[in-house]
């Protein structure tokens, strides 16, 4: 879980950096790239993880291993929304919209997951 | 019944002939304070509720058989997935620097971004393509099981996104103004985001 | 700002859209098409006979009561499973002969029943009739009805 | 009225209510046999009347549609029709290939699709009639204004027209035959149909509420495209069971579902817009239509259609008196309701009159959608027992029509109540008071 406090950490760092670094013309392209570097690396990381872990014997993820995967996508998404579609803050209610979409599919998801964990006990 | 002068001028429908241009840029309401044209985001809207739909359907046919689907989900080849995600989150940072050309006035550099988006779209396609040559050639197709149907119609879906941003991108590359290129944008992340959602539903989680 | 966000642009993404939509509509409806004469239907089976029986199902507007894979009217009962109701899978040429005396046997008159018509149809209509509700309910409907009610 | 050519309009709304009134007399007919089976069997089966029932109902709102057309399409483009005589022949040439076809039934000369029986002759009599009334608006558009409005009209009617030459298509294989007949039965119902809805509620809402054209027109982009982003891939619900892939379901469960959203957003269009205009016209029965379709065709498209839509749970409801409880409601909400209110609206001026018989029109409105809204509920209910006893516990088909026979007595008591209602309606529009025509001047406040 270490790594996610980390990267919501790092999503805030982002934030204020973007209204430090705003030059004029929306999204400054050091955030842009940060952005690009940050769901790159999660998901090659992710990817790695997966590769090193994977037994491809089909067994059910635990809830822990599925909300990790979950929220690095949620987050990827989030970042998309916030920086390359420039919901900035005039978009406030719209933000709110987005925001309540990408719970309700994380929401969504996992509760079927943690049915499928429960059922199959 | 014959229309008369008077007639003709107090019938006149209000608005058309000198309407305010304010209340005018007004009547998009709240869609006005999304980026690019509000009517794409209509669409865009749609088009995530569906895909959203979509993906918590998939997850409650998940739980009538899990079994099923963990064993069908082993034939997806996930760096494949890994790699087209990769595609498009590059794609989308081109697509920014699109707008921050274009906001520049550089015509020419945003279409070279557009461009360099364009080509990842097509990259993404090819490699899209690839999997499902391997799935029809070990016979997997549309009906063959919940899983494999469900996973052709939303990967098929957002493929054919990926078909129409490539078109949507060219068109406004074309006419390259600010609203058109952050229209165009818009819905190009919006396939990026959406990709950035299946990939771990569908491949990655088991 | 009203120069910005044009009609003329919202009018292209409407129509941009429809066609989207529209070209997947129809590109599905074509693999359907495939599937149906492939997969779930008899295509192969289609006999003249089957044919014939299927405009005599049209000419008699049978659709106007009866449904048929649960189209059509709902005063009578549903016809696309009538064949395995009456037992034609076992039995075909029982079935055959109790869906062509209930034809004969038509109008009942019974009062307070619903009446169905006397069609006065030959016998080679009646056995392309039968032909057609066979073949009809041999269609692949991903199990409906949930029961041989229909 | 601004432009003569509007006029002929008129034969249009008169040609549409004479159909309607027999629509629902051959509907109060069905529902009689409901209760009463052995009235009329030797002389005019079920299935005749029903054909009559629901080929009338698509005939009279086509003919709304087009009579809409001709009054609007001259404001819109602000010029007269290409060529009125030809409306007008059109017209006639519309009733005429209408009577025949109702002779035709009666005598038993049809054709078997459910709302294609027209006989061959007739059909092609229709691709004339629609031949004639395309290159008639289409010429007056090019030659005058082009507004959203028009445009969104005219592209609606155009594909009514094309989807219209599937019903020529009639393949051996009953699937593909089933499969395609919905492109003529759902693209129109809830694609171009919704178009034509939407685009004509924008103008008696530009008319009627004074909010600027910009506005109005946005919303109508708006609304036209959620009813074909979602309407277009909805048709998937009715490829649930007639032996086509089974991802149609999951298809049909995700876009029909959401066609419940542009009829919402008609809904909210027309109530903001009234709000927003805070204009009081003085055709008050008009504007009462025009809400009142919207939020109708809300719940009897949206509400009732999503009721049954999701393919768990149409497997059990599919053609049962639940279907027929949607279609009524349905059609009477959006398109009936429709037409009625663009009839209100253009009536008076047609006539050169003041608003004339309110009340009397809005008592119609009253106690027609309230009896449609009851007959909804019966069948609903009569619906809801059929799929427990027929689908669920596989009870014999017959006997479950006893166990619900006392729903079919309220629906006819309903249906006379719509009668009643529509005859109030029709009489309201067509019988104008006596008294002095409006002169120049002395007319309606501005608009």
């Amino acid at each position: 879980m270490d790594r996610h406090l980390t990267v919501a950490a790092e999503s805030d760092d982002i934030s204020a950096s973007s209204t430090t670094l705003n030059d004029g013309h929306g999204l400054s392209s050091r955030t842009a790239i940060f952005v690009w570097l940050l769901a790159s690396g999660t998901t090659v990381m992710s990817m790695v993880l997966a590769l090193i872990g994977d037994d491809r014997t089909g067994a059910m993820l635990g809830i822990l291993p599925a909300m990790t995967i979950m929220m690095v996508g949620s987050l990827k998404a989030w970042l998309i929304l916030r920086y390359y579609l420039g919901l900035g803050p005039s978009a406030d209610g719209w933000r709110g919209l987005f925001i309540a979409f990408l719970i309700v599919i994380f929401a969504g998801v996992l509760a079927a997951q943690a049915a499928m964990i429960l059922m199959n006990r | 019944m014959e229309p008369d002068q008077d007639t003709i001028a107090q019938h006149d429908d209000s608005g058309l002939m000198d309407h305010d241009p304010q209340s005018a840029s007004d009547a998009w309401g709240g869609l006005e304070a999304l980026p690019g044209h509000p009517l794409m985001w209509v669409l865009i809207l749609s088009e995530l509720v569906v895909f959203g739909a979509f993906l918590l359907t998939f997850s409650a046919a998940r739980i009538g058989d899990p079994a099923g689907f963990a064993n069908d989900q082993l034939h997806l080849d996930r760096v494949m997935g890994g790699i087209n995600t990769l595609v498009l989150l590059t794609s989308g940072l081109f697509a920014v620097f699109a707008v921050r050309a274009i906001k520049k006035d550089a015509v020419l550099q945003c279409r070279v971004w557009l461009a360099g988006t364009a080509v990842l779209g097509i990259v993404f396609l090819i490699v899209k393509l690839i999997e499902y040559g391997t799935k029809i050639d070990a016979g997997i197709g549309l009906e063959t099981s919940t899983f494999f149907t469900l996973y052709y119609l939303i990967t098929g879906f957002h493929a054919l996104h990926v078909v129409m941003g490539l078109g949507v991108l060219g068109v406004v590359a074309i006419w390259p103004n600010l609203t058109n290129i952050e229209t165009g944008t818009a819905f190009w992340h919006m396939i990026d985001m959406v990709w950035v959602l299946v990939f771990p539903v569908i491949y990655l989680l088991r | 700002m009203s120069e910005r966000l044009t009609k003329s642009a919202a009018r292209n993404i409407f129509y941009g859209g429809t066609i989207f939509f529209l070209v997947i509509f129809i590109g599905l409806t074509l693999h359907s098409h495939n599937y149906i004469v492939n997969e779930s239907s008899n295509q192969d089976q289609l006999t003249p006979s089957v044919v014939a029986g299927k405009h005599v199902w049209e000419r008699n507007s049978c659709i106007n009561c009866h449904t048929l894979l649960g189209e059509g009217a709902y005063f009578a009962p549903e016809l696309g499973n009538v064949w395995v109701r009456y037992g034609g899978q076992d039995d075909p040429e029982g079935a055959r002969d109790m869906l062509k005396a209930w034809m004969a046997a038509q109008p009942t008159g019974i009062e307070g029943r619903r009446q169905m018509p006397q069609f006065n149809l030959t016998d080679q209509e009646l056995d392309e009739l039968v032909d057609f509700l066979k073949w009809t309910s041999e269609i692949d409907t991903q199990n409906w009805p949930p029961n041989e009610a229909g | 009225m601004k432009y003569q050519s509007q006029k002929v309009a008129l034969y249009y709304i008169y040609g549409a209510l004479t159909l309607f009134a027999a629509q629902i007399l051959f509907g109060v007919v069905a529902g009689t046999v409901y209760v009463f089976p052995n009235v009329l069997s030797e002389l005019l089966p079920f299935n005749v009347i029903r054909m009559i029932h629901t080929n009338a109902l698509i005939v009279w709102l086509l003919m709304g549609y087009f009579g809409a057309a001709y009054y609007l399409l001259p404001e819109e483009c602000e010029t007269e029709l290409h060529s009125p005589k030809m409306a007008i022949i059109q017209f006639w040439l519309f009733m005429a290939a209408t009577a025949a076809a109702v002779v035709g039934y009666i005598l038993g000369y049809h054709e078997g699709r459910e709302f294609l029986e027209q006989p061959l002759p007739i059909k092609v009599g229709i691709v004339v009639v629609a031949l004639m009334f395309l290159y008639n608006t289409t010429l007056t558009l090019l030659k005058g204004r082009k507004t959203a409005v028009s445009n969104v009209l005219m592209v609606a009617l155009w594909f009514v027209a094309l989807l219209f030459l599937f019903a020529f298509y009639n393949p051996s294989n009953l699937a593909v035959d089933k499969m395609y007949w919905w492109y003529v039965v759902h693209l129109w119902v809830e694609g171009v149909w919704e178009l034509i809805m939407a685009s004509i509620l924008a103008f008696l809402m530009i008319k009627m509420t004074g909010v600027d054209r910009e506005v109005v027109e946005k919303w109508l982009y708006v609304m036209v495209s959620l009813s074909l982003f979602t309407g277009i891939l909805g048709t998937g619900h009715h490829y649930y069971w007639i032996g086509t892939p089974g991802y149609w379901q999951w298809i049909g469960n995700v876009f029909s579902t959401l066609e419940v959203v542009p009829f919402f957003a008609m809904v909210v269009f027309c109530f903001y817009m009234v709000w927003k205009g805070g204009r009081d016209h003085p055709n008050k029965a008009a504007l009462l239509w025009s809400l009142g379709c919207s939020v109708m065709a809300f719940f009897g498209a949206g509400v009732w259609g999503f009721m049954h839509t999701l393919s768990s749970i149409n497997y059990y409801t599919h053609g049962t008196q639940i279907t027929a409880a949607h279609g009524h409601l349905a059609f009477y909400g959006a398109y009936v309701m429709l037409n009625l209110a663009i009839f209100t609206y253009a009536l008076p001026y047609l006539r050169g009159r003041e608003p004339y018989n309110q009340q009397l029109n809005m008592w119609g409105f009253w106690i027609t959608t309230s009896a449609m809204a009851f007959m909804t509920f019966t069948l609903t209910f009569a619906g809801v027992v059929q799929t427990h006893l027929q689908r669920v516990l596989g009870m014999n088909y017959m006997e479950v029509q006893d166990q619900v026979a006392l729903f079919y007595w309220m629906r006819l008591g309903a249906g006379v109540v719509v009668l009643i209602g529509v005859t109030m309606i029709i009489w309201s529009l067509v019988v104008a008071p006596r008294g002095p025509r409006v002169t120049a001047g002395a007319r309606l406040p501005a608009e």
